[in-house]
């Protein structure tokens, strides 16, 4: 017999009051956005660091996005059955991210009602206009699949995942093209960052649908198999070894450039900025922890150890995109090479440091906000979860 | 008739979302207003009644023309009115529309738009002094 | 325009079908300018190439002076000063977010001590592969036929993706309105709103009038650096075999910024370090 | 065995909307209802207009001036029924009803869609009372009355169940049911009844209930289930009827009194009751006068139903309870809930006018003190049902149950429609039933609650003729249904409703699901310990069916 | 002359049949009695206090006013019970939700709603600034000149979703009568004349509200020689709408009044709360089959059964059991 999946009740006191603290998160993130655009400068950008933690929003989301969607795609491209319990929420959590990470290039971006400008005179050489629209593109795959899912159409069921997953994979590597094409950043240019990008979604899409399934699952009372989420938790803890090699190969990479190495330090060794900390927080709790935990025997069979990795993980991820944008905006290009350039005027030529303020954080806690509010009405409009998730179920 | 006490309520309320023009213009005391444009001096562009619907339309491609193609044949509007020349400068039409207040605003506040143009471009109406050019820095350094 | 073969609206219809034309779809382009206003294609082909030269030496002695006189570290010299009045370049106390078109840098090399110092300006670069042009989403940015590189206000979503891809740092973000930091409104420039980038045009305002009239074009910070300052700028075609900006170039080395990229900047040094 | 039945063919038909207009003339085996005979319409106390003929539906033998007659009687209900003739204005035809009507999806006829159902008389309408139809015509969707219209409205009329499930879901609310209610009332001023539905309201008309048990069978089917529950629980228990001065008037519908499986719910009653008066000392009454909670007056019309349900009050009234109980029927909970306390005065007596001045049934027995009922109810109603009744006396525990005595069922729970649409009586049995027995499963959501399906029966569509319509009207229930014995083996399908009960039996075999039917206050009466009579959860060998209750043990 | 009769006279003429019209209904929807209190409950009654009863079951099944007025709040806002639809698959045990209508009908509804705010700045002097404000947020204002207001091109998207559903879904084609193309056609040519007359052929607004603020203070003189000099373009999409508000009242457009009377949903579901009187049989001591009913000029008069009359029927039977105290107990065998 089929999976069946179930819409939940959602009156009870919590749900409700769980839809207005996350109404009321999503409300302030709005708000702060609005205050910043209408006061300016609140934020702590900088005309030498633009893009800040909003901006790491995009590529962030994006990962979440596309991880959660990998995911769901499992059970329909590789065909494992015992995965397709999750193939709804997964997808509706992935169509949720991409609208957050649509919504953060939107708070981000100083004319927002000019947006449509992007579409009316697209820019086939600006690698940031295709990225806009394989987002959009991405989002009506998303939905597309998840309405095929909800038809229960096999067929278009199989092939919408494998099409989700090859543009997935696609809008990922394009995202990470924003950043790494750019040549006038020493620190940007690495043609490791989309394949990098590509497996750091899939972990922290995944690491965050691990805890998302278990807090899911517990607090609507259905019956959660722990061996599906230990398969999960396996390749999980796989995938952040190979990012872990990624990074590993990239630092060392930059380091070897004599150039480059008063950089590298900078960004690798210098305990005073938020650039190292990012780093080495990503570096030992979002990838060496996490990994310990899922291999560790007494802990990797325990759901909440579990989904303690993985938002370990998924939140850490932000730091890892933090660390992608910043640095190579706040430590100085050489525009004369051999010379030391220092501007009278503006702060060319300094190191400038970046500290997010709290509307930026406000925004970016906002739009997190809302993608779970997306998905905790989602759950209650739509049969996103099966009634329980269990292996002999699925494989009747 | 049963129900009076929802639906005579409701009628009044259908009336008075209905006629709500004779209220509000009663309130600001607009009844039948009219705008009334300061006639400008000199002849117009085009047409009259023509730039009235359309002057938006000109002025996006007179100025899409003029800053992407600048000196290179952007600048010159012929009026097929007049046969006229006239070189887009910002200010162009301020030589003889001589108040936004009386002539632009007059219409653009009757319909309730306001265009973006004077978000930026220059009006009469800025009380701030004018730049006069290189030989104004003088002051500073000589 | 001195030929004034450009009828650029010869019928009355064809703007109403413009018209049309711009609402109809969100996709269809513009009319483009080249195939509806410009008739005579000799003129698309440009035969002028903005450029400017920068004389360090005279530069540096300059900028001595002024501080000097000043005793200010951190003083506008005449050209930055024109720049900003003339362009209408707001000025705000937080140093993050102050827009600055044109900016001096003070420049040593890294490993001798006590090396001398010089003075440069900086500002838009105006290349001839502009990566800002290239990264733009909405062709807010683009290359005129003469070289200039140009942001169109109307298009601008504020993305900052340009300001990412700039390698020498030109473009400037307005965080705030930037009217609230004018004291002065120059009418023939147009301010900016919050939420746009904008950098040096080399006073194309300038530019194109002075075509108009069919004089000689110069940019503010140039008028004004000949009249206050040494005449360390100098502005030019470089087309014009016989103009002085070309002169420069054939007889001097000339050091662009960052010329490893390939940006091909338009913004040439001379005499860095004295000759 | 699970197989679907050999032959049932739907046939799915999309006409043109100008062949929606034109009424059908060829009328489908097993959905057209008899027409009313003289001794049911015609009688003493029961007299229609134009009951004194025989009609059948080639030969309408309609009076002469019938045409006015119809449209006086529908001019008439637009003025006396706001519903009607707002519900004739404003419908939209978005079809958001279409394939909500269970009779449409077994049907495939497009006459079945509620839509389609209420423009069978709207076309009529605009017609008459609008200009547009009056000028335009067809093109306006307006039609002639002729006979041919009239009979296809009768054949339409009587293939709606009355279940309200398209009103659920149409945007603005309109009630099918409410149409077609009114539509046989105009109906039956020209002499049209159907025949099903006036044996009942004829009978209970003359002697108090559907069935036509004079006091005498009623005692005595009473007193059969008492008997057979000496054989199940070995006690002597005991009941009142007509009892004057008692606590409570219980009111049945009077299929309990004979019919299986209804009559497993009747020995649930009454062990529930003896066991209250033997703990408590709340003394229940039947009666012989009222002893039909069922109101077939409800299918037929206004004045119908209200002649039918004024006997209650005035029992309760002659017999001095002070409030009524009502036992588990659909449509009777239609009428109890929605119609009787306008259609009748209520009781005026003072142990009614004391008892709910405070309801706590304290102020009967006071071992029952705490047990309110002013939440929701007023003297100005009085009813309360059984399972509310009982939930209230399980939420307080006053009575005591041992689920594992239905651990041999596996339940599923049917919401009779009238009971869910019209009266929202929704959580109360659920709440009973997780308290009487282990194993209780739902049905498929679309299928239950609110939205629950209809028995396809209801609406006075009970009669063996349309047998082919009730099979087919009920397939989307019998669906679910399959789905929730295949899935979690359910053996027993719960209903606390008369005709379900009556109807389900034949469509289980119908549609080939292997398991039963009944009542949840049988399976009340199966967990209930009768502890007043010193009986304990293990004593009880038998179910209320005579089934051994340890199988294993016992073969 | 066009203007005169398009510019004036049809305005006229059509805004006093709508508001004669629309009261008339409300009228004549009032004057038909309410006999019943049937409200379609969709929730959990309230009931015993510890019967859970949940936020959506108060909207569902209300029992206080408070209660009624959200669920017909939620429902002419929300089309809240479109938005439970489901679909009946015949070749399936499964049921979806069908939520296609509702997305279509919210899409047409709300920029209806968009589109009628906007257009009141035709009316109003000065201008709301909540309504300048709403057309600048929908028409991302700098991008396209003139500006390309969203909900105008909505709502032309969402009645063609509808029509669309009605010429290609085959039980929605059987039962649309003309009347419901009908609808559906003017209202796009109406949208669509519009639209046109703002991107394509354009109208001087300016001379369009000075005409309507004429008209409004009987000020025909002036709106005749304003009226006469307004592109014809103007006429197509105002004389269209002139027609719709005079038809709006006697067609099916009238069910955005009709919701509010629907009594299926605007009573309170508590009857055993609360008595509801029957206006028409107010004293029902006697039923009103008792006292006879009319018909054709005849009336018939059923018996009516009080206890007196079924005492004297069934007389010895009753007695017999009150000869056992009225308690019945299991025969001794």
């Amino acid at each position: 017999m089929a999976v069946e999946f179930k819409k939940i009740e959602g009156d009870s006191i919590q749900y409700i009051a769980l839809v207005i603290i996350l109404a009321v998160a999503t409300g302030a993130g709005f708000y702060a956005y609005i205050l910043d655009h209408e006061i300016g400068g609140l934020n702590g950008l900088s005309n030498r660091v633009p893009w800040g933690i909003v901006n790491a929003g995009i590529p962030y989301f994006i990962g979440l996005s596309a991880g959660s969607l990998i995911v769901s795609a499992l059970a329909g491209v590789f065909n494992i059955k015992k995965y397709k319990v999750f193939s709804r929420i997964a997808a509706y959590m992935a169509a949720a991210w991409i609208i957050a990470a649509i919504l953060s290039i939107a708070l981000d971006i100083g004319k927002l009602y000019h947006f449509m400008n992007a579409v009316r005179y697209f820019n086939l050489t600006s690698i940031f206009s295709w990225n806009a629209f394989l987002y959009s593109s991405y989002f009506v795959i998303c939905s597309i699949y998840l309405l095929v899912q909800f038809e229960e159409m096999e067929r278009a069921t199989r092939f919408m995942a494998g099409l989700a997953v090859f543009w997935a994979v696609l809008v990922h590597s394009g995202t990470g093209a924003i950043y790494s094409f750019m040549y006038s950043k020493e620190l940007y240019h690495s043609a490791l960052t989309p394949p990098m990008f590509i497996v750091c979604a899939i972990t922290s899409g995944l690491g965050l649908l691990l805890a998302n399934l278990y807090f899911t699952f517990k607090f609507t009372n259905r019956e959660l198999d722990p061996s599906l989420i230990r398969g999960l938790g396996l390749i999980f803890a796989g995938l952040m070894m190979v990012l872990g090699y990624f990074l590993a190969v990239e630092g060392l990479e930059k380091g070897y450039i004599p150039g480059l190495h008063e950089a590298v330090q900078f960004v690798f060794l210098n305990p005073g900025t938020g650039v190292f900390w990012s780093f080495w927080l990503l570096v030992v709790f979002g990838i060496a922890i996490p990994i310990v935990i899922i291999l560790y025997p007494k802990t990797g069979y325990d759901l909440r150890w579990i989904s303690v990795a993985g938002i370990l993980h998924a939140a850490l991820v932000f730091a890892e995109r933090f660390y992608l944008i910043v640095p190579g905006q706040v430590f100085p290009e050489e525009y004369l090479h051999g010379y030391e350039l220092k501007s009278l005027h503006t702060l060319e030529g300094y190191v400038v440091s970046y500290t997010p303020t709290i509307f930026e954080w406000l925004q970016v806690i906002g739009l997190v906000a809302m993608v779970y509010l997306v998905y905790v009405v989602g759950v209650k409009l739509f049969a996103l979860i099966p009634e329980r998730a269990v292996e002999e179920v699925v494989e009747e | 008739m049963y129900h009076k006490q929802y639906v005579i309520p409701l009628i009044l309320i259908f009336l008075a979302g209905f006629f709500t023009p004779y209220w509000y213009n009663a309130m600001a005391e607009s009844f039948g207003y009219v705008p009334e444009m300061k006639k400008p001096a000199g002849e117009c562009v085009e047409n009259k009644d023509w730039m009235a619907a359309n002057h938006m339309l000109l002025l996006q491609q007179w100025r899409t023309q003029a800053i992407r193609h600048g000196a290179e044949g952007g600048r010159i509007y012929h009026s097929s009115t007049t046969g006229l020349e006239y070189h887009a400068s910002t200010n162009t039409c301020w030589e003889c529309h001589e108040s936004k207040e009386e002539f632009c605003d007059q219409c653009h506040d009757y319909v309730g738009i306001h265009p973006e143009c004077w978000d930026c471009h220059y009006t009469p109406s800025i009380e701030k002094p004018h730049y006069q050019g290189t030989d104004t820095l003088s002051k500073f350094f000589s | 325009m001195k030929s004034g073969g450009i009828n650029m609206m010869s019928r009355r219809r064809f703007l109403i079908l413009a018209g049309a034309a711009t609402a109809g779809a969100i996709l269809t382009p513009q009319i483009s300018a080249k195939t509806q206003f410009v008739e005579s294609p000799e003129e698309v082909e440009s035969n002028r190439r903005w450029a400017m030269a920068v004389d360090v030496d005279k530069c540096t002695e300059c900028m001595e002076e002024l501080i000097a006189k000043t005793g200010d570290e951190k003083v506008k010299p005449p050209c930055v000063v024109a720049c900003d009045k003339e362009n209408n370049v707001p000025e705000f106390e937080e140093k993050r977010f102050d827009p600055q078109w044109m900016r001096i840098a003070k420049l040593k090399l890294e490993k001798p001590v006590n090396a001398k110092e010089f003075y440069i300006p900086l500002m838009c670069n105006h290349c001839e592969n502009p990566p800002c042009v290239q990264v733009c989403l909405t062709k807010a940015s683009f290359k005129r036929p003469d070289g200039i590189v140009e942001i169109d206000m109307h298009r601008c979503i504020g993305c900052r993706y340009c300001m990412i891809a700039c390698p020498y740092g030109a473009r400037s973000f307005n965080f705030r309105d930037p009217r609230e930091g004018l004291k002065e409104v120059n009418p023939n420039v147009q301010m900016r709103t919050e939420g746009v980038v904008e950098k040096c045009t080399f006073c194309v305002h300038r530019i194109d009038d002075a075509i108009a009239k069919g004089e000689e074009p110069i940019p503010a910070c140039v008028e004004a650096c000949h009249k206050y300052g040494k005449g360390a700028l100098v502005f030019g075609n470089l087309k014009d075999p016989n103009s002085e900006i070309s002169k420069i170039l054939r007889e001097n080395i000339v050091v662009q910024l960052r010329a490893n990229l390939g940006t091909d900047p338009h913004v040439f040094y001379t005499k860095l370090g004295g000759e | 065995m699970e197989e679907m039945p050999e032959k049932i063919e739907i046939r799915q038909r999309f006409p043109e909307w100008r062949e929606m207009l034109k009424p059908v003339k060829k009328f489908e085996e097993g959905r057209l209802s008899y027409i009313s005979l003289p001794k049911q319409v015609d009688s003493e106390f029961f007299k229609m207009p134009f009951g004194d003929v025989e009609r059948d539906l080639h030969d309408l033998k309609l009076p002469e001036n019938w045409k006015e007659l119809f449209l006086e009687a529908m001019k008439e209900t637009l003025e006396k029924n706001r519903a009607f003739k707002l519900f004739m204005d404003i419908c939209v035809r978005c079809g958001a009803c279409a394939d909500k009507c269970h009779y449409y999806i077994g049907t495939g006829d497009p006459k079945n869609m509620p839509v389609g159902r209420a423009e069978l008389i709207r076309s009529v309408y605009r017609r008459y009372f609008t200009l547009s139809g009056k000028i335009f015509g067809k093109w306006a969707g307006a039609r002639e009355l002729t006979e041919d219209v009239v009979r296809e409205l009768y054949y339409y009329a009587y293939q709606c169940s009355l279940c309200r499930r398209c009103s659920l879901f149409c945007p603005y609310g309109i009630d099918t049911a409410e149409i077609v209610w009114w539509l046989r009332r105009i109906l039956s001023r020209i002499g049209l009844n159907q025949r099903f539905m006036t044996i009942s309201i004829e009978a209970s008309a003359r002697t108090g209930n559907h069935l036509g048990l004079l006091p005498g069978g009623m005692a005595g089917a009473i007193q059969q289930g008492l008997e057979e529950l000496k054989d199940v629980t070995g006690f002597d228990l005991h009941t009142y009827i007509n009892k004057k001065g008692a606590d409570v008037l219980f009111v049945a519908p009077s299929g309990d009194y004979f019919a299986t499986p209804h009559w497993f719910v009747m020995l649930g009653y009454l062990l529930l009751f003896n066991e209250l008066e033997e703990k408590y000392g709340l003394t229940v009454t039947w009666s012989t006068y009222a002893s039909e909670g069922g109101n077939f007056g409800t299918f037929h019309s206004y004045e119908a139903a209200q002649l039918l349900n004024s006997k209650i009050y005035k029992e309760a009234e002659r017999l001095g309870v002070s409030f009524i109980i009502g036992g588990e029927c659909g449509h009777m909970w239609r009428d109890k809930h929605q119609f009787i306390n306008t259609m009748n005065n209520p009781p005026k007596n003072e142990e009614w006018k004391r008892f709910w001045e405070n309801p706590d049934l304290g102020e009967l027995a006071e071992g029952l003190r705490g047990v309110r009922f002013d939440s929701y109810a007023s003297g100005e109603h009085g009813w309360i049902h059984i399972l509310e009744f009982t939930a209230a006396l399980i939420e307080h525990k006053k009575i005591t149950l041992d689920k594992s005595r239905n651990d041999h069922w596996a339940a599923t729970y049917h919401d009779p429609c009238n009971v869910a649409r019209g009266m929202g009586l929704i959580e109360e049995p659920r709440y009973v039933l997780r308290n009487v027995m282990n194993k209780f499963y739902e049905m498929p959501e679309h299928t239950i609650k609110e939205k629950t399906y209809c028995c396809g029966a209801g609406g006075g569509l009970l009669a063996d003729e349309i047998m082919d319509l009730r099979m087919r009207g009920v397939m989307p229930r019998m669906m679910a249904a399959r789905h929730v014995y295949k899935k979690y083996g359910v053996n027993i399908l719960l209903t606390p409703c008369a005709i379900d009960k009556a109807q389900f039996p034949h469509a289980l075999e119908y549609w080939k699901i292997p398991i039963e039917v009944g009542g949840p206050m049988e399976m009340v009466g199966n967990a209930l310990v009768l502890t007043a009579f010193g009986e304990k959860p293990e004593d009880r060998q038998y179910d209320l069916r005579g089934e051994p209750l340890n199988k294993e043990e016992g073969e | 002359m066009i203007g005169v009769i398009f510019g004036v006279i049809v305005p006229y003429i059509a805004v006093a049949i709508f508001v004669v019209g629309v009261i008339y209904r409300f009228i004549n929807w009032a004057n038909s009695a309410v006999p019943l209190k049937i409200p379609t409950t969709g929730g959990q009654q309230k009931s015993l206090p510890f019967i859970k009863r949940t936020i959506y079951d108060r909207f569902d099944s209300p029992y206080t006013w408070w209660e009624t007025v959200g669920r017909m709040i939620l429902e002419i806002f929300m089309f809240r019970s479109l938005l439970k639809n489901t679909r009946y698959y015949l070749d399936r045990v499964s049921q979806k939700d069908a939520r296609w209508l509702w997305l279509f009908a919210i899409l047409f509804h709300y920029s209806l709603l968009l589109v009628l705010i906007r257009h009141s700045r035709f009316f109003l002097q000065p201008v709301p600034e909540f309504v300048e404000m709403l057309s600048e947020i929908e028409a991302f204002k700098g991008v396209f000149i003139p500006s390309v207001y969203v909900s105008g091109l909505a709502i032309v998207a969402g009645l063609f979703l509808l029509w669309l559903r009605r010429i290609f879904l085959s039980r929605e084609r059987t039962l649309s009568l003309p009347s419901d193309h009908f609808a559906l056609i003017l209202l796009l040519a109406i949208t669509i004349s519009g639209n046109i007359m703002r991107y394509f052929f354009k109208a001087d607004l300016e001379k369009v509200k000075e005409l309507l603020m004429n008209l409004m203070v009987f000020d025909v003189g002036k709106a005749v020689a304003i009226a006469d000099s307004i592109e014809p373009i103007f006429y197509v999409h105002f004389v269209l709408a002139s027609f719709l508000l005079a038809y709006f009242p006697f067609s099916k457009l009238m069910h955005a009044g009709g919701v509010l009377f629907t009594p299926t949903r605007n009573m309170p579901n508590d009857n055993r709360a609360r008595r509801h009187v029957n206006p028409w049989d107010s004293d029902p001591s006697v039923p009103i089959l008792a006292k006879g009913i009319t018909v054709g000029g005849k009336t018939f008069t059923s018996k009516k059964l009080d206890w007196d009359t079924y005492y004297s029927m069934y007389t010895d039977q009753l007695d017999e059991i009150a000869e056992s105290d009225y308690k019945i107990a299991p025969e001794e065998l």
